[in-house]
């Protein structure tokens, strides 16, 4: 019974937190029918995501002024954006897909930059930053490597209790992501990922498939979401 | 090549057994219906989630008309959605379950439910739970790292609650 | 609502409400300790980075908190066009070195936000 | 989370003991508690009031406002085409009384005897400062258009240039206007509140009309002036997304290889510019006919707008704060004014150098002058100020924006503009238009939080 009231809980937040920039440019839709994302991995968009060419990418990432904020080799300028440098093609080119469509509705301004962009464009610009090496731990963010060693049970044995499974199971012990489309954590920063957390926790974010995200986030404390931000910042290659 | 009569007989009998036996599953397979509990109907696994029966909304536990359930569930890497079901005890059950992703088994003890989830494939499976309780959901096909970590639950509940 | 209602019945009886100006607003106490001239550069991004750098849109960087090193690269990459950007080229050229770094301390010593949602 | 110190803790003990107003008159207040007034709520008062208390909480701000709720002028325009309502321009001054502790009195001024510091309202009320801050605003002066002296003129064709009701009533005649009709914009002469507002306005109305399926719309602002905040970039918009054809005269704003990528359209585009030079300087009004004469003609309307000149704040000029060009002179370092000592005069009623009347601008002049006022209330120097100005506009299409940007400061007791770009560059990418419009909207809610919560 916990559960399903908690569905509606976060069905409910989702439909409250529809931006009224995104609303006007008909990117929002009804969110608590809408699948969590159009994205289906299908062949065609695999061999797709497979074609991307990254020079065209780099010529795209700066036209749409992607280095404002995600730096020009992925490495996010302030602590405030994810760094996309090493990032999976498949995971960068389903959140260009989402922000376009609305599934992902965080960042309006996001939802603005996607709107023209072509399927191939957002395959290219993906496969621009997957050609980077994953980040290096933040820099002008202290990490705490205190917090960083406590969150080390959760991300390989999980909690079974809570039926949360183990975050390397899908991330990667090394939090380099795994197909088709979980991201790479490594070399995060701390800010970025609390946030996204956050947003998961409270269903701001929904474009996870059956809520794999949310459902984790959701028994995750306050506490241990910022041991994990610590951890995954720390991690290098 | 020289066999003693006697042997003959048995061999005659063995064969007839194993025939038999053919026979009789091909009977039930072919005339009555009956298949292992999977692999029932095809669906595009990739698309899982933008169908209508396996859309994330449409997950859980459905009561029809005559008080049975039907359960639509999906196996991903690495979990069953959703993760927690409730049902009441002694009362039929109709499970549906696809693959968003690779192979998957689904087994829950102290029931009869132990079925593979083969990507592209719904598998389905009937059954009554008998015993009060909460029953782990556990993947019992190697699908990745993250097999052990399926962690999921039944929990069988009194009627009318 | 209830300063609403005190402050009618006051207004009826020809009295000024004069609510002192008494919260204790952890804002003020963080200003304090600044210099005069850091806070007057520091004011100049209010307009859009929020009250001290703490914005709650997203679409702008909260700055409070930001360490110092950060915020004056930042803005140096943004006047010299390496970080491109829409309006924050020209206006990081239009300040001086000496205000852009009174800018970084006044933003450095300001309590990190936390966006609604990590609370 | 906040420890309490012993200052803290006496004030809220004070508070305590003013929130029963009976019994605590103003005996309750420290002697020599510094008391600053302020006359108007807009952006100007209520920056001025919350930061004012954030950077001095030992003063007491007490602003006298009419309405009980603002609304807010900028991005006003948007709710004549409908992308937002009044609602959503609407804005509590809650926030400013109980989290920042301003005292608010809504009244209406009637008059200040500078001598005695006491300001006096139409309910009878004194209240005395130690230093006053006028935030008056503006007001409108029709004297200059014939046609347009009446009050019934002035109820027919409307600015909607202060937010409030005129707004409604020009949606309501924009819906009126026939398919394919034509609407007129008049904009001020300089100086004017939010310099690039009235072509933002024409461009948001023939978007509205495009989207309402009008083949033929037809927008035309008849101008006084020979350009305007953001034209370069304003007019390049238009040409792409409008048929707007370049005036002639106004190509020397431009190098010709930047004229030569205008595209040159066949037919009159759907939003014209009538410059001063060719003819816009409107003379006359027929309001019953509904036809505007200008230098170049007569234009026949659907639906007229005119925004007359403008001069400061009817208090401003009752107070005699004004001088003879309608607007406050005041020491561009403090904002004090140079007419009456001890009162300081922001935002759009002030001659503040180059800066623009502009919410930005009134916002920076307020943080600014608390500044000051915090400095001059404890004997010591003013401070250098260092001010900015930011004006977001989106030339009709909501993804579509433009800005300007500057940084003033003082130069021989006048505000000069740092010399640097301040537009988008000429070959903008289509990412920089867009981003633009989203931080247009973004801003419009950060610039609210920073002056109202």
């Amino acid at each position: 019974m916990n559960r399903s009231i908690t569905l509606v809980g976060v069905a409910a937040l989702i439909a409250m937190s529809t931006n009224s920039f995104a609303n006007e440019h008909g990117a929002s839709k009804a969110r608590a029918d809408a699948p969590s994302t159009e994205v289906a991995w299908t062949p065609e968009t695999l061999a797709l995501i497979r074609s991307g060419n990254a020079q065209k990418g780099g010529q795209l990432a700066h036209e749409q002024m992607c280095a404002s904020c995600h730096g020009h080799a992925g490495i996010a300028q302030s602590s405030n954006w994810p760094s996309l440098a090493g990032q999976r093609a498949e995971y960068t080119y389903k959140m260009l897909q989402d922000y376009k469509n609305g599934s992902r509705n965080t960042y309006p301004l996001m939802t603005v930059l996607a709107q023209p962009m072509s399927d191939q464009d957002m395959a290219d610009i993906a496969a621009f930053y997957a050609s980077f090496k994953l980040p290096p731990v933040p820099v002008g963010t202290p990490i705490d490597k205190a917090l960083a060693d406590k969150a080390e049970l959760l991300v390989m044995k999980g909690d079974g209790n809570r039926l949360l499974a183990p975050c390397m199971s899908c991330h990667g012990y090394k939090g380099e992501g795994n197909v088709i489309d979980v991201p790479a954590m490594a070399g995060q920063t701390p800010e970025y990922f609390i946030r996204t957390m956050q947003d998961y926790k409270t269903g701001k974010r929904s474009n996870d498939v059956y809520s794999r995200m949310r459902l984790m986030a959701h028994v995750l404390s306050d506490q241990e979401i910022i041991e994990l931000a610590n951890y995954y910042a720390n991690l290098t290659q | 090549m020289h066999v003693d009569p006697l042997e003959k007989k048995w061999l005659y009998v063995v064969g007839g057994i194993v025939a038999f036996t053919i026979a009789v599953q091909v009977y039930y397979a072919a005339a009555k219906g009956i298949h292992p509990p999977s692999n029932v109907q095809t669906i595009d696994s990739a698309k899982l989630h933008l169908s209508k029966e396996f859309a994330e909304n449409n997950l859980g536990v459905h009561k029809n008309t005559d008080g049975s359930l039907d359960v639509t569930m999906v196996a991903a890497r690495y979990g069953f959605y959703p993760q927690e079901i409730e049902v009441p005890i002694d009362t039929p059950v109709r499970l549906r379950i696809a693959s968003l992703d690779v192979l998957h088994g689904l087994l829950v003890p102290y029931s009869n439910l132990n079925l593979m989830v083969v990507p592209g494939y719904i598998s389905e499976a009937n059954t009554t739970f008998t015993k009060l309780g909460e029953f782990p959901m556990i993947c019992n096909e190697y699908c990745g790292i993250g097999h052990d970590y399926m962690y999921a639950r039944v929990r069988v509940v009194p009627k009318n609650n | 609502m209830n300063k609403t209602i005190t402050g009618a019945l006051a207004v009826a009886l020809g009295f000024v409400v004069m609510v002192p100006a008494a919260i204790a607003n952890p804002e003020q106490t963080a200003n304090g300790a600044q210099s005069p001239a850091a806070v007057m550069a520091a004011q100049t991004c209010g307009g859009c980075h929020g009250t001290m750098g703490q914005v709650k849109d997203n679409a702008f960087m909260p700055l409070a908190g930001m360490p110092t090193s950060q915020f004056v690269l930042a803005m140096k990459s943004f006047a010299n066009g390496s970080r491109p950007s829409t309006l924050m080229g020209p206006l990081a050229a239009s300040f001086s070195d000496a205000e852009i770094q009174a800018m970084a301390e006044y933003f450095a010593a300001i309590p990190k936000f936390q966006h609604e949602a990590n609370k | 989370m906040s420890t309490m110190n012993r200052r803290n803790f006496l004030k809220f003990t004070t508070a305590a003991a003013a929130a029963t107003p009976f019994l605590a008159g103003k005996s309750a207040f420290a002697a020599d508690e510094k008391h600053i007034v302020v006359i108007g709520g807009g952006v100007g008062g209520a920056t001025f009031a919350k930061y004012m208390r954030l950077y001095a909480p030992e003063v007491k701000v007490t602003v006298i406002e009419r309405k009980k709720e603002y609304q807010r002028p900028y991005g006003s325009s948007e709710i004549i085409v409908g992308n937002v309502d009044m609602n959503d321009i609407t804005i509590s001054y809650d926030a400013l009384q109980k989290k920042h502790g301003v005292n608010f009195v809504f009244d209406t001024v009637t008059g200040v005897d500078f001598d005695k510091r006491e300001v006096s309202t139409e309910n009878g009320t004194k209240i005395t400062y130690d230093r006053l801050v006028v935030a008056p605003g503006i007001s409108f002066d029709y004297s200059g258009i014939a046609g347009m002296d009446t009050e019934a003129a002035q109820q027919a064709i409307v600015h909607g240039w202060d937010a409030g009701d005129q707004l409604l009533t020009l949606q309501k005649q924009l819906e009126a206007v026939p398919v394919d009709g034509t609407v007129v914009v008049v904009p001020p002469p300089n100086p004017y509140r939010c310099p690039p507002g009235p072509y933002e306005r024409a461009g948001l109305i023939t978007q509205w009309l495009i989207n309402r399926g009008d083949k033929n719309a037809k927008v035309i602002i008849l101008d006084p002036k020979n350009g305007f905040t953001t034209d370069v970039t304003m007019l390049q918009a238009w040409n792409r997304l409008y048929g707007f054809n370049l005036p002639k005269a106004f190509e020397k704003n431009y190098k010709p290889e930047q004229v030569a990528t205008f595209t040159k359209h066949e037919t009159p585009g759907k939003i014209q510019w009538v410059m001063a030079e060719e003819g816009g300087r409107v003379v006359k009004v027929d309001v019953a006919a509904k036809t505007v004469e200008a230098e170049a003609g007569v234009f026949k309307a659907d639906m007229i707008n005119i925004i007359p000149p403008l001069k400061a704040g009817k208090i401003a000029l009752d107070l005699g704060l004004a001088d003879k060009s309608g607007w406050c002179p005041v020491d561009q370092k403090t904002f004090e004014s140079t007419l009456h000592p001890l009162v300081h005069v922001i935002g759009d009623a002030c001659i503040a150098g180059e800066m623009p009347k502009s919410g930005y601008s009134a916002n920076s002049q307020a943080k600014v002058v608390a500044l000051q006022i915090k400095a001059l209330l404890a004997g010591q120097p003013t401070i250098e100020p260092v001010l900015q100005n930011t004006c977001y506009a989106l030339a009709g299409q909501s993804d579509y924006g433009m800005f300007v940007a500057d940084v003033f400061r003082l130069k021989d007791g006048k505000l000069k503009r740092a010399d640097q770009p301040r537009y988008l560059p000429f070959n903008a990418s289509t990412a920089q238009y867009r981003l633009s419009a989203v931080y247009l909207h973004a801003w419009m809610d950060s610039f609210t939080q920073d002056i109202f919560s």
